[in-house]
C-alpha cells in the first residue's frame, strides 16, 4: 500500500439553499478525507449523515438543484493532477440582509459546463462509480452489453467496436454474470437487482480506474445477494488493486472490505484511521458514536456482554441549524462534567490521537 | 352553398318570335376571339347534366354545354335553339318542331363528332320520364302525352291537354343518346353525370385536382363560335375569401354578390356590378294551424309592425324592392296596384287589441290568459348575417307591439323536417326562387296541405282555391293576368305570409368582360356573345 | 385536444423478471404489437362505422332527399327515390348492405355527386394529409427547440417570452386567425396568392404554407406541446440512469434522447392527429384548401353516408396508423413494453 | 466577497417563510393571473346574470351597426346589429361558464371512474376502457358534433356534452398511466397489506394525493378548450345561436367585416378569448408546478 495520496478531499462543504427555511442545509460540512492508491476507504454513518453527498461531491454530480460546494478535492493519478473545485464560487452568489439569506443565484448551465471541463477524461476514466438502487441506474432502453461498450470505448480510444465487445463480455464473465453472451443484449429490465449490480461493477471497472466510489452497493438486495456483491468487490480488489471509497451504513461491510475507515455524523468525520482501529471486533474505538454504531451490529461479543442489542437514542442531526458545540452532545451517553461545558460551547476538532488516527471528541484532548 | 327553396318549374316567356335563321362558322359581330373567364362558385357542383341536376351550380354550368329545342332571349321572347322551326296544330295539343340540320354533339376522345338526331330528343324524354330517373323535371312533363320521331329532323309532341305557353316549356336541355352509359335511365352514378357532352357553346374540357370546372369554347357551335376561349368555375367555401378572391384577379367574376360585399366591390373601378332581379323574394311564413296565426288580423298586424323599408335600406343597402304579394315583381302576373302595407306600429296594435289581445304586465299581448309568445325557426347559414340581422329585427319590431318572438336557428335539414314534414313552428323566415312566377298554385292551394308539400303553413281559402284552379285552366294569358291580380289582391290582404322584398342580385366581374347579358337565374344563357378585347386576353 | 399525456400508459420498468430471453428481442415483441394493434383496429373500424351510422340515421334528414332538392317535394317522391335506388327503409338493413360493400373493399358512391367515395377520399385525403403533417411539423419545429431549452436551463429571460409568445398564438381562434393572416399577408402585403391551385406552379407552395402555419400554431397546439416535451424532458434528466451516464462521463443527451424525446415526440404525433384533422375542416373552409375536412363538412349537411362512412373509416385508419407508428417506435425502443 | 459558506457559516438564525413565499415568483405570477381571469370571468358571470350591464345587450341601433370602440358611449363599439360589444361581452361568457363546467365536470368524473377501473381492476375493465377510449379517438371531432347538433339542437349544452365526452379518454389514461406507476412502485399493494379500505386508497392516497394535479390542469385545458371548440363551431354556423350572444359567435359574424377594415367587432372578443385561455392555461402550468413543487433556480 503507498502512502501517495490519491484523492485528498479538504475541507469539503456542500450546501443546498432551501427556499422554504431561506437557509442552507448543511449535508456535508467540512469534510476531509483521503485515500491512497489501492487502498479501500470505508465511510460509514447513519443515513443522512452526508456520505452519499460527499461521495456526489466528488464525482462532481451536484449539478442541478441549488447545491453548492467549497473546499477543495484533489485528485492525483498517473501523471495528472486535478482540483475538482477549482472556482466554482464564481457561478453562486449570495443575498443576505441582516444575517439572514434572500436568494441564491446559481448560474446551473455554467457550473455544469465547468465541472464538465474539471472532470473531462476523469469522470469514467479515473474514477468510476455505483449506485445503490441498480436497477434504475441502468439505462433501461439500451442493452447492458451497448452500456458497457460505451463506457468502454468512451475511455479507449482507438478500440474497435469489436474489441470492446470482447472486453465487454469478459468484464460481464469476470463479474460472474451466467452465460454472458446471451445477457449481453438484454435490457435492464430482463435482469434482477443482484445482476444489474453486477452490471453496473463491470462497467465502472471496465476502463480500470484507479477510484472506484460504491454508494451503498448493496442496499436494496436481499442477504444473500448482498453477500455476493460484496465478495465480488473483494476479491475485484485483491485482483485489480483499485482504490475503493466504500460507502455505506453497514459496518460489517465496511469491516469487511475497508483498509482504513471514516466515520461521519451529521455532514462532518467524527473519526478516521485505519480500520483495525476502529472497527475491528476488539478495537476500542474511540468516538462515542462510533462505539455506539459498534454496539449496534450483532455479534456474539455484544451479545454475549449486553443481553440485548442497543440503538443510539434520539434522532439524526438536523443539518440546518447545527449546535455551536459538538454534534453528537445532544445524544452522547459519554459526557463527562468535566468536559460539558466544552462540549455544548465549542466543536472539537479532529485531532490525530494515534498514528493515522484522528477522533473528533473532547473526551481525548487535553 | 346558398340555402333557398326552390320551386324551380319552366320559364314563361312572351309570345314567340320569328325563327331567325342562324348558320354554323364563326360570328359576323367582329368581336375579338380568346380570353379566359373564371367564376367563384359557392362549392362544387354535384352533377353536370341536365337531368339529375338540382342545384343553382349545375344549372348555371348547363347552360353553357346544352341547348333546348327553344330559348330565351334577353327580351324573354322564345327564339330557335336546336329546332329551327315549329308548328302548333289549332287545338293547342300537337306541336311539330323541326331540327336543325348540322348540329354536332361535343366529341369525344378520339371521336369523331356525332350529328345531332331526333333520336336524341325522344331518347332525353324517355330518360326524363323514366321511373328510375331521379329528376325535378319529370312531374314538369306529366303534360305531355307522346312523342312521335318523323323523321331524323323533325319530331311531334301531343301533349294530353293544351297548356299554356306550352312552347316555353320545350327549353329543356337535349342529352345525345350516345351519351349515359345506362340507355334506359339516369343516376348519379351514371359517368355521364360527371363528363356530360351537349351541343352547347362550351364543351368539358376537364376537372382539375382542386375540382374546378374547365370549359372550352365549342370550335362548331351551331351559332357559331363562342368569343371567350375558357370558362373555369371554382369552388369556394368562404364568400369572404371569394371576395378577395376577385379583389386579388384571383377569379374574373362572382354571380351572385353578397350583399355586405357590394359596396366594396362598388368602390373599385376595376369591376362592374350589374343587377339582375332573379324571380324570387323573401317572406315570414306563418303557421295557420296555430289559434293566434289563425286570424288574420294578427298576421295584418305583424306586417304593418315591421319596418321593412328600414330593414332593406341598412342591411341590403337598399338594392330590392318591397312586394306586396305572392309574386315576384319582375314578373307579369305581379300587381302593381297593390301597395305594401305601410309601416305602421300603432295600426299594428290597434289590430291586435281588435283581435281581443291585451297588453299584460310584462308588455306582453295576452288573449284570455294566452301570452302573444311565438317560435320563429330559421335554418343556419353558414357566414349569413344578412338572415340574422333581418331575424333579430324582426324580433325587435314585434316586440315594440308587444309580441314575443322566440329565435329557433336549426340545421338545414332538420329545420326542413320541422316546417315541411311536422308543421312544428309558429313563423319561418325564407325566400322562394320561382322561374314560373306567375305559378303559386302549390304555394297557397289547399290541396297542397300535407306532409312535404309547399303550403306548409297549412292556408286554406276558398276563394284563393277557386282563383288558382281557374287560373291553372284558363288558355287566355290577358285572362289569366286578371285572375292573378286578384289573387295578388287577396292574398296581400291575408297575409299568409308577410311578403317582404325581392332583393336584387349582383354579378360582380372584371371590366375586361364585354357585353355582359345575364339571365335571371340561368344566368350563362348569352354567355357565348361575351367576349374580352385582345389586350384584356392576358 | 388536451389528449397529449394519454398513450402514456405503458411503464417503463419492468414488470417480473424474464431470465433467459433469445437475441435479436426486438423483433418479436413488434410482431406482438403489430397484431394487437390490427386486431384492435379491425374491432375499431366496426364500432366507429356502427355509431356513426347510427348517429347518421337518427338526425333527421333523409340522405335521398338532396336528390329531390328544388322539386316539388311530396312524401311519396321521397318513398319513390328510394325505389328507385333499391334501398331499403330499415337501417340495419342498409348498414348491413354498406359493410358488405366495405368488406369486398368497395366504399360506395356518393349520393350526392354519384362518384365512388375510394377515389375521392384518396384524392382530398392527400391533400389534408399535406395539411395536417405540415402543420405538425411546424408545431414540433417551433415547440421542440422552446420545450428543450427551457427544460434544460428552466425558465429564463430567452424562453419565457418564447413561451409566452407560443401560449398568445395558439390561444387564438384558428379561424379568426386565419383571416388575420390573410387580410395581412394577402391584403395589405400582397404576399400571397389567394386561392389553392390559382397559383401557377412555382407559387403554390408559397400558398401552402399560410394554412399549414395557421393550422400548426393554431387552436392551443403549441402551448401544450411545449408543455408536454418540457414536462417529459425535465423528468427524465431527473432519472438515475441519466446520473451514471454523466459518472462514466457519456453525452447525457445521448442517453435521454429515446426517452426524453424520441416517445414524446411520436407520442405527440399519434395523439395530435385526429386532433388536427378536425382543425382542417376550418383551415381547409378558411383557405379554400380542398381537402377531406371540406367534404365531411358538406357530406354531414346532405346526410350523405357512404361518404361520412368513408371519411370516420379513413379518419379512424390514420388514427391507428398513428397509433401504431408510436408503438412500434415505443416497442423498438423498449421491448419490455411489449409484455404489458 | 465572502463565499456562500462564509456566509453560510456565520449565520446560525433560521427564518421560515410564509408559505406564498416558498414558491417560484413565475409561478405564483402564473397562478395570479389565472386566478385574476377566473374572478373575472365568475364576476362577469355574476353581472351576467344580476343583470347589472351598462347597456342591454340586446337593444339593437340600425342607425349604429360596426361602430369602433368609443362611439358615443360604447367602450368597446357596436356589433353588426348596433348591439353594445362590452355588454355582450359580459354576457357572452355565460355561453361557456356553465357548459364549460359540464364538460369539465364529464370529462373528469367519466375519466377518473374509467381510468380508476382501468388502473385498479385491471383485466378485462381494462380491455373495454382502451377499446372505448380509442373509439372515441377515432372520431371525425367536428363531423360527430354536427350531426348530434342536427340530431338536437345547436344548444351550447350538447356541444359541451360532447366535448367533454371526447376528452374522456385522456384523463382515463392519465390516471390509469399513474396508477399503473404507483402499483409498480408497490405502494398500492402495500397500503392493501395493511388493510387500508379500498376507498380510501382510491379516492385518497391513489386520486387526492397523486392525481390531483394531473385532474387540475385538465381542468384548466378543458375550459380553454370548450372556449376553442365553440368558436371553430360557431364559424362553420353550428355555435351559440343569435340571439345569445358568446365570444366565438361575436368573433364570426365580426370577421366578416375584417376585410373591409372594421377590424375591432372581431378583434375584441377574440382578445377576449386569448387573455382568458391564456389565464386557464398559465393556471395550469403554475399549479402543476407549485404541487408537483418543480424547483426552478
Amino acid at each position: 500500500m503507498t502512502n501517495e495520496a490519491l484523492l485528498s478531499v479538504e475541507g469539503l462543504r456542500t450546501y443546498f439553499f432551501s427556499r422554504g427555511k431561506r437557509a442552507f442545509i448543511r449535508s456535508v460540512d467540512d469534510v476531509s478525507l483521503t485515500i491512497a492508491q489501492g487502498e479501500t476507504l470505508g465511510v460509514v454513518g447513519e443515513s443522512g449523515s452526508g456520505k452519499s453527498i460527499t461521495a456526489l461531491s466528488v464525482m462532481g454530480l451536484i449539478s442541478d438543484g441549488p447545491g453548492v460546494i467549497s473546499g477543495s478535492i484533489k485528485f492525483k493519478s498517473n501523471g495528472m493532477e486535478r482540483a475538482f473545485l477549482q472556482d466554482l464560487d464564481r457561478f453562486v452568489s449570495v443575498e443576505t440582509t441582516e444575517g439572514r439569506i434572500m436568494s441564491v443565484k446559481k448560474d446551473v448551465p455554467a457550473w455544469d459546463r465547468h465541472v464538465g471541463q474539471l472532470m473531462d477524461g476523469i469522470r469514467g476514466r479515473e474514477l468510476a462509480m455505483i449506485f445503490q438502487n441498480p436497477k434504475s441506474s441502468l439505462n433501461p432502453f439500451t442493452t447492458i452489453g451497448k452500456q458497457i461498450t460505451e463506457a468502454i470505448r468512451l475511455h479507449s480510444d482507438g478500440m474497435t467496436e469489436q474489441e470492446a465487445k470482447e472486453r465487454a463480455l469478459a468484464w460481464l464473465d469476470r463479474v460472474k454474470i451466467d452465460s454472458p453472451r446471451l445477457r449481453f443484449d438484454n435490457h435492464p429490465y430482463g435482469l434482477s437487482g443482484g445482476m444489474c449490480q453486477r452490471v453496473m461493477v463491470a462497467m465502472a471497472l471496465a476502463c480500470e480506474p484507479s477510484l472506484l466510489i460504491a454508494d451503498e452497493p448493496t442496499t436494496g438486495l436481499d442477504a444473500t445477494i448482498q453477500a455476493k456483491i460484496v465478495d465480488l468487490l473483494a476479491e475485484l480488489k485483491s485482483e485489480l488493486g483499485t482504490a475503493i471509497m466504500l460507502i455505506s451504513h453497514d459496518i460489517g461491510i465496511i469491516a469487511r472490505l475497508a483498509d482504513s475507515v471514516a466515520v461521519m455524523y451529521g455532514g462532518t468525520v467524527v473519526e478516521s484511521g485505519p480500520a483495525r482501529d476502529i472497527v475491528t471486533r476488539n478495537a476500542a474505538s474511540k468516538h462515542p458514536y462510533t462505539a455506539a454504531l459498534m454496539a449496534s451490529i450483532p455479534s456474539e461479543r455484544n451479545i454475549r456482554e449486553k443481553k440485548q442489542l442497543q440503538a443510539i437514542e434520539g434522532d439524526v442531526l438536523d443539518t440546518i441549524n447545527i449546535p455551536a458545540g459538538c454534534r453528537f452532545f445532544a445524544r452522547c451517553n459519554q459526557v463527562t462534567d468535566g468536559i460539558r461545558e466544552k462540549c455544548e460551547r465549542r466543536e472539537p476538532d479532529l485531532r490525530e490521537i494515534a498514528p493515522r488516527h484522528r477522533v473528533r471528541c473532547w473526551l481525548y484532548f487535553e | 352553398m346558398k340555402r333557398i327553396l326552390v320551386v324551380l318549374l319552366l320559364i314563361v316567356a312572351a309570345p314567340l318570335a320569328f325563327a331567325s335563321t342562324i348558320e354554323a362558322g364563326p360570328r359576323k359581330d367582329g368581336k375579338p376571339y380568346g380570353g379566359g373567364l373564371s367564376y367563384g362558385e359557392y362549392g362544387r357542383p354535384a352533377t353536370l347534366d341536365p337531368i339529375t341536376s338540382n342545384e343553382m351550380i349545375s344549372l348555371r354550368l348547363t347552360e353553357l354545354i346544352f341547348n333546348g329545342l327553344v330559348g330565351i332571349n334577353e327580351k324573354q321572347e322564345i327564339v330557335p335553339e336546336l329546332a329551327e322551326r315549329w308548328e302548333r296544330s289549332p287545338d293547342g295539343r300537337v306541336y311539330t318542331f323541326h331540327l336543325r340540320k348540322a348540329v354536332t354533339w361535343h366529341p369525344r376522345e378520339g371521336e369523331e363528332p356525332k350529328p345531332f338526331t331526333a333520336d336524341d330528343v325522344i331518347f332525353t324524354y324517355k330518360i326524363m320520364t323514366h321511373p328510375k330517373t331521379i329528376t325535378p323535371l319529370k312531374v314538369r312533363y306529366e303534360f305531355i302525352d307522346t312523342v312521335e320521331k318523323l323523321d331524323d329532323s323533325s319530331i311531334k309532341f301531343t301533349l294530353k291537354r293544351p297548356i299554356l305557353n306550352a312552347l316555353a316549356k320545350f327549353s329543356f336541355k337535349i342529352i345525345p343518346k350516345h351519351g349515359p352509359a345506362n340507355p334506359n335511365y339516369l343516376t348519379r352514378d351514371d359517368p355521364f353525370v360527371q363528363n356530360p357532352i351537349g351541343t352547347g357553346p362550351y364543351l368539358l374540357k376537364n376537372v382539375t385536382a382542386e375540382r374546378e370546372i374547365v370549359l372550352a369554347a365549342n370550335e362548331n357551335y351551331f351559332k357559331g363560335r363562342p368569343h371567350i376561349d375558357k370558362f373555369t368555375a371554382k369552388p369556394f367555401a368562404d364568400q369572404n375569401i371569394m371576395t378577395q378572391a376577385l379583389m386579388f384577379n384571383a377569379i374574373d367574376m362572382i354571380v351572385l354578390v353578397n350583399p355586405r360585399d357590394i359596396p366594396e366591390i362598388q368602390g373599385d373601378k376595376r369591376f362592374n356590378l350589374q343587377p339582375y332581379n332573379a324571380l324570387s323574394y323573401s317572406f315570414f311564413g306563418y303557421n295557420a294551424r296555430n289559434p293566434l296565426l289563425a286570424d288574420k288580423r294578427v298576421r295584418t298586424a305583424f306586417t304593418h309592425a315591421v319596418n321593412r323599408q328600414e330593414m332593406l335600406d341598412s342591411f341590403f343597402n337598399g338594392q330590392g324592392t318591397i312586394i306586396s304579394g305572392p309574386f315576384a315583381p319582375g314578373s307579369w302576373a305581379y300587381n302593381l296596384d297593390v301597395q305594401p302595407l305601410a309601416f305602421d306600429p300603432e295600426k299594428a296594435k290597434a289590430l291586435l287589441r281588435e283581435a281581443g289581445f291585451t297588453p299584460g304586465a310584462d308588455g306582453i299581448m295576452q288573449k284570455d290568459g294566452k301570452k302573444l309568445a311565438l317560435s320563429l325557426k330559421v335554418p343556419i347559414e353558414k357566414e349569413s348575417e344578412a338572415v340574422k340581422r333581418v331575424v333579430l329585427a324582426f324580433k325587435n319590431y314585434l316586440k315594440n307591439i308587444g309580441a314575443d318572438i322566440r329565435v329557433e336557428f336549426k340545421e338545414w335539414q332538420a329545420w326542413k323536417e320541422d316546417v315541411f314534414f311536422e308543421h312544428d313552428f309558429d313563423i319561418i323566415f325564407a325566400s322562394w326562387v320561382f322561374d314560373d312566377s306567375a305559378d303559386i298554385s302549390s304555394l297557397f292551394h289547399s290541396g297542397e296541405i300535407g306532409p312535404w308539400k309547399n303550403n306548409f303553413g297549412g292556408y286554406s281559402n276558398t276563394e284563393v282555391d277557386g282563383l288558382i284552379n281557374e287560373s291553372k285552366l284558363t288558355l287566355d294569358h290577358e285572362k289569366r293576368r286578371t285572375i292573378n291580380r286578384k289573387l295578388h289582391a287577396i292574398l296581400a290582404d291575408e297575409n299568409p305570409y308577410t311578403f317582404l322584398w325581392t332583393l336584387t342580385n349582383y354579378a360582380g366581374y372584371h371590366k375586361k368582360v364585354r357585353r355582359v347579358a345575364i339571365h335571371p337565374y340561368k344566368f350563362f344563357s348569352y354567355a357565348d356573345d361575351w367576349f374580352m378585347e385582345e389586350k384584356d386576353q392576358k | 385536444m388536451i389528449g397529449l399525456w394519454r398513450r402514456r400508459t405503458r411503464n417503463k420498468y419492468g414488470v417480473g423478471e424474464r431470465p433467459f430471453q433469445v437475441k435479436l428481442s426486438a423483433i418479436r415483441p413488434i410482431a406482438l404489437v403489430l397484431s394487437r394493434e390490427l386486431a384492435m383496429t379491425v374491432l375499431l373500424l366496426l364500432g366507429v362505422s356502427l355509431v356513426v351510422f347510427t348517429i347518421l340515421y337518427f338526425s333527421p334528414g333523409d340522405p335521398f332527399s338532396v336528390l329531390l332538392e328544388g322539386q316539388l317535394s311530396s312524401d311519396d317522391a321521397q318513398k319513390n327515390v328510394r325505389e328507385a335506388l333499391g334501398v331499403s327503409r330499415s337501417w340495419y338493413a342498409q348498414y348491413w348492405s354498406w359493410l358488405a360493400g366495405m368488406f369486398a373493399g368497395n366504399f360506395g358512391t356518393s349520393i350526392r355527386t354519384g362518384m365512388p367515395v375510394l377515389t375521392e377520399l384518396v384524392r382530398t385525403g392527400l391533400n389534408t394529409l399535406v395539411l395536417t403533417l405540415g402543420s405538425l411539423l411546424i408545431t414540433l419545429l417551433i415547440a421542440l427547440p422552446i420545450a428543450l431549452y427551457s427544460a434544460v436551463r428552466g425558465i429564463d429571460r430567452i424562453s419565457w417570452p418564447l413561451t409566452m409568445f407560443a401560449y398568445v398564438i395558439s390561444a387564438l381562434p384558428v379561424f379568426w386567425l386565419g383571416y388575420m393572416v390573410i387580410y395581412f399577408f394577402t391584403h395589405k402585403l400582397g404576399l400571397f396568392p389567394l386561392a389553392f391551385g390559382f397559383a401557377s406552379g412555382g407559387r403554390k407552395w408559397l400558398y401552402m404554407l399560410l394554412p399549414i402555419f395557421v393550422l400548426g400554431i393554431g387552436n392551443g397546439t403549441i402551448s401544450e406541446v411545449i408543455r408536454f416535451l418540457r414536462q417529459e424532458m425535465s423528468r427524465v434528466m431527473a432519472e438515475d440512469y441519466i446520473r451514471t451516464a454523466k459518472a462514466k462521463g457519456a453525452s447525457v443527451w445521448r442517453h435521454a434522447f429515446k426517452e426524453g424525446l424520441l416517445i414524446p415526440v411520436t407520442e405527440i404525433i399519434a395523439s395530435k392527429i385526429p386532433f388536427i384533422l378536425g382543425g382542417a375542416v376550418i383551415v381547409e373552409q378558411v383557405f379554400n384548401w380542398p381537402g377531406m375536412g371540406r367534404m365531411a363538412w358538406q357530406a354531414a349537411q346532405d346526410r350523405d353516408y357512404p361518404v361520412i362512412m368513408g371519411i370516420a373509416i379513413l379518419t379512424a385508419v390514420i388514427v391507428r396508423l398513428g397509433s401504431l407508428f408510436q408503438s412500434v417506435i415505443y416497442v423498438a425502443v423498449n421491448p419490455r413494453a411489449s409484455k404489458e | 466577497m465572502k463565499t456562500y459558506t462564509q456566509i453560510a457559516g456565520e449565520i446560525g438564525e433560521v427564518s421560515s417563510l410564509p408559505f406564498w413565499k416558498r414558491y417560484d415568483v413565475v409561478d405564483l405570477v402564473y397562478v395570479g393571473y389565472g386566478l385574476l381571469i377566473v374572478t373575472l370571468v365568475v364576476a362577469s358571470y355574476l353581472l351576467g346574470s344580476l343583470n347589472l350591464l351598462p347597456r342591454d345587450p340586446q337593444e339593437l341601433n340600425l342607425e349604429l351597426m360596426m361602430a369602433p370602440p368609443g362611439t358615443s358611449g360604447h367602450l368597446l363599439g357596436t356589433d353588426f346589429m348596433g348591439r353594445d360589444m362590452l355588454a355582450r361581452l359580459i354576457v357572452g361568457i355565460q355561453a361557456y361558464f356553465l357548459p364549460g363546467m359540464l364538460a369539465i365536470s364529464v370529462a373528469l368524473l367519466l375519466g377518473t371512474l374509467f381510468g380508476v377501473l382501468a388502473g385498479y381492476r385491471g383485466g378485462r375493465f381494462d380491455r373495454v376502457i382502451t377499446y372505448v377510449n380509442n373509439l372515441i379517438d377515432s372520431f371525425p371531432r367536428l363531423v360527430l358534433i354536427l350531426l348530434v347538433i342536427a340530431a338536437f339542437k345547436p344548444d351550447i349544452y350538447v356541444i359541451m356534452l360532447v366535448v367533454g365526452l371526447t376528452n374522456v379518454p385522456v384523463v382515463a389514461s392519465l390516471v390509469k398511466g399513474k396508477i399503473l406507476f404507483l402499483r409498480e412502485k408497490n405502494f398500492i399493494e402495500a397500503d392493501i397489506a395493511l388493510g387500508v379500505p379500498a376507498g380510501t386508497i382510491i379516492l385518497k392516497h391513489i386520486l387526492w394525493h397523486n392525481c390531483r394535479s394531473i385532474l387540475i390542469i385538465q381542468a384548466t385545458l378543458g375550459m380553454a378548450e370548450a372556449i376553442l371548440m365553440e368558436t371553430s363551431l360557431s364559424y362553420l354556423g353550428f355555435g351559440v345561436q343569435e340571439p345569445t350572444p358568446s365570444w366565438g359567435n361575436m368573433v364570426q359574424s365580426g370577421a366578416n367585416y375584417l376585410m373591409r377594415g372594421s377590424f375591432w367587432p372581431s378583434t375584441t372578443p377574440a382578445l377576449a378569448i386569448l387573455f382568458t385561455i391564456l389565464g386557464f392555461h398559465l393556471l395550469g402550468d403554475g399549479l402543476n408546478s407549485i404541487l408537483e413543487g418543480r424547483k426552478r433556480v
